[in-house]
């Protein structure tokens, strides 16, 4: 992994780089494995395998391949770097070996979330509770984080479009069927495929209870089907079946849900994202609590995805000649 | 319609199978599901005998263990070639016709070729397929023309080649 | 044994990750990191069983059925912005 | 019969360890990208399948397997495509196939469907 990393810095050609990430990230969730993190290696794994080399290249395709060649080499942010990671260093050396039993956090909460959980808030998988019920509240953050980061793309880049000229997006599409849709083999597999996956990507999201996944996770899932269909069949046409109205509804849906639990719990004479009260039983109150907010969670997270690709790719590629033209 | 309704029964058993749980909830939310994402294929048009060929998968008892046995035979013989300390490679680009009769076919057979190593399909252009052979020995296995058959009986039925079943016995030198 | 079959497994994604930094072309790259994919899912699985936990499967499933996207996009990726210059090499000045 | 299966487990998994090993031997040896796609095949076929039948071997009649059959199935659906795409975004971004030699059309044509273009 450390070679990969210096590779990466020492590689001047992007797209390069882009490649290399991919193997960093592979490597990371066989890490997280090794270290029994599923939940943190499911997520890797649906990030790193499709959404992040896809996202990255359509970044790419708007900012050009190579790196610039930076004139002068930045001495203060070397030195920022470096005391930073120093820091980071001598911070871990303090740290508890790993697994150590008698490290600060094994006395503190997690006793709690591993004793507890089963009969405080019900589902069989620990993570599943300590992220939607014990944490909700960082949870919800999260979300909204990934929710204005879509809106910000929408509203920085989404309008960019209409200035370009109608012939140009002639050209472009014309390029994207042309190449893709029109090679049998992979026409193909992605229609085999598509429905597989979106189902897998359900199935991730009702089993966050009992094994590793959950909103998150299988809202990255759900959002490479889609970008696979559009990757595949053209912008254009994955846009037809899956319009945009739909995915801004999603993203904002998603969100009030989670918000909504909360205030339901509120109304009902709980605290905010206090689920026992939504129900008579508690431990059923906190499994609807639960999968609601999962379910928002993967909704929003889908369709920010989904949003994200789609904007990015309508501008890609860049092509120079109409540059110059312009 | 038909082929959505399989793709249904079809994702519904998937969905049973990966799951393995069988409580209400989670049956009722598998029906939801396999829902969902039957009416998204539809709305992307993905449903056609192309994205759901199930009528491939009776006929495919007897092409699956012999592709596998192609594969293994293929295997070896990459192996041997790479471990030799000489590396005798020969590498060839030549194109084979595809005798199946609509695009399905060619795919099945262009996956075909690319699974067995020795023989990767470079490109599929009306009914011809560009291979890249490692060694000789791999393309003329391919050039005699038994996946071509095998893969056609596959797609089209056994009934669409009939003089040429007699020359499946002649075997790949693979 | 399985521990010997994931120490196989780490020296086979070390050799194609040779293969990944070593290039010479960008389609080497590609092929390299879409083997590191196929290696992963085996290696989650095989270390499943080591550590005795199945439910790893889900993750090796995950890999099995998108790791092919990412492959897909290069692959197109390369077939835009290199359509002059191909390679590592890329023929495209800076604006 | 659980030793059998335990034997039976462990010759796949060996062979399909080495198997994995010869290819990336191939990745790193064969000459150019085409070339070595062949060494990748091996691994994604014979090395995966080997690998996963022999776990499937340890696990039994369960849920496991059937998880396993599917890894197997889409990794065998996946691969081809996208060493297929690979290939032909290779050919068309202009790296050159070498080629050492000619195949001769008549002498190795069957009956159904020979080589010829």
């Amino acid at each position: 992994m450390t070679v990969i990393g210096i590779g990466l810095i020492r590689m001047r050609n992007l797209f390069a780089v882009v490649m290399l990430s991919g193997i960093y990230s592979l490597l990371a969730a066989f890490l997280y494995v090794i270290m029994d993190a599923v939940d943190v290696a499911f997520t890797e794994a649906a990030v790193g395998a499709g959404i992040a080399t896809v996202l990255m290249l359509a970044t790419l395709a708007l900012t050009g391949t190579q790196e610039k060649p930076s004139r002068h080499t930045n001495l203060l942010s070397i030195a920022i770097v470096t005391v930073t990671g120093a820091a980071l260093v001598y911070g871990t050396l303090d740290m508890p070996e790993y697994g150590d039993p008698d490290a600060p956090i094994h006395h503190h909460v997690v006793p709690r979330y591993m004793n507890d959980s089963a009969h405080e808030v019900g589902p069989p998988n620990v993570v599943t509770s300590v992220l939607a019920s014990y944490r909700g509240f960082d949870t919800l953050g999260e979300v909204t984080v990934i929710f204005t980061a879509a809106v910000g793309v929408i509203a920085l880049i989404g309008r960019i479009r209409r200035r370009r000229s109608l012939n140009h997006d002639a050209r472009l599409n014309e390029r994207w069927a042309d190449t893709m849709s029109s090679k049998p083999v992979l026409r193909v597999l992605t229609k085999l495929i598509i429905p597989l996956i979106m189902l897998f990507a359900l199935y991730v999201q009702f089993h966050g209870d009992y094994g590793p996944g959950g909103g998150f996770q299988a809202g990255v899932i759900f959002a490479s089907a889609l970008i696979l269909y559009g990757l595949i069949f053209g912008i254009d046409t994955a846009r037809r079946a899956v319009p945009e109205w739909m995915t801004r509804l999603g993203l904002a849906l998603g969100v009030l849900m989670y918000a909504g639990t909360g205030v339901a719990g509120l109304v009902m004479g709980g605290n905010f994202l206090n689920y026992s009260v939504l129900a008579h039983d508690h431990l059923h109150g906190q499994h609807w609590g639960i999968f609601t907010i999962e379910l928002g969670v993967g909704i929003t997270v889908a369709a920010a995805m989904v949003t994200i690709f789609f904007t990015f790719a309508r501008l890609l590629p860049v092509d120079p000649n109409d540059e110059k033209r312009s | 319609m038909i082929h959505a309704i399989s793709l249904g029964i079809f994702l519904s058993l998937f969905w049973l199978l990966l799951s393995g749980y069988f409580k209400a909830l989670l049956l009722i939310l598998g029906l939801i599901s396999v829902g969902i994402a039957v009416v998204v294929a539809l709305r992307m048009e993905v449903i056609d005998h192309e994205g759901h060929p199930v009528h491939l998968t009776l006929r495919g008892t007897w092409f699956w263990p012999w592709l596998t046995w192609e594969i293994i035979k293929a295997n070896l013989d990459v192996a041997k070639v790479i471990l030799d300390p000489k590396l005798p490679i020969q590498r060839l680009v030549f194109r084979v016709k595809a005798g199946q009769s609509d695009e399905l076919g060619h795919v099945v057979y262009a996956n075909a070729i690319t699974l067995t190593p020795g023989t990767v399909s470079i490109d599929v252009n009306d009914g011809e397929i560009t291979v890249h052979a490692l060694t000789r020995g791999a393309a003329e296995g391919l050039a005699n023309g038994e996946m071509d058959r095998r893969a056609t009986a596959l797609v089209d039925g056994p009934g669409a080649l009939p003089k040429d079943r007699a020359g499946d016995r002649t075997g790949g030198t693979g | 044994m399985f521990a010997a079959a994931t120490a196989a497994l780490l020296v086979v994604t070390g050799l194609a990750m040779i293969r990944a930094l070593a290039g010479p072309t960008v389609f080497d790259r590609i092929l390299a990191v879409n083997t590191v994919g196929t290696l992963t899912v085996m290696l989650i699985a095989v270390y499943g069983f080591l550590s005795g936990r199945p439910e790893f499967l889900d993750i090796a499933l995950v890999y099995a059925l998108i790791n092919f996207i990412a492959t897909l996009a290069v692959t197109k990726y390369t077939k835009y912005s290199s359509l002059g210059a191909p390679g590592d090499h890329d023929g495209r000045s800076e604006p | 019969m659980d030793t059998l299966f335990d034997v039976l487990s462990w010759i796949c998994i060996v062979l399909g360890s080495v198997t994995c090993l010869i290819g990336a031997i191939g990745l790193l040896r064969l000459p150019d990208v085409f070339a070595r796609m062949h060494g990748a095949g091996m691994i994604d076929t014979m090395g995966m399948g080997m690998i996963l039948l022999g776990l499937m071997f340890q696990a039994g009649p369960t849920l496991v397997t059937v998880k396993l059959i599917f890894i197997v199935v889409f990794i065998v659906f996946t691969s081809p495509t996208a060493t297929h795409a690979l290939a032909r975004a290779a050919l068309q971004g202009g790296v050159e196939p070498q080629v050492d030699g000619e195949l001769e059309d008549s002498s190795s044509a069957g009956p159904g469907g020979d080589g010829a273009p």
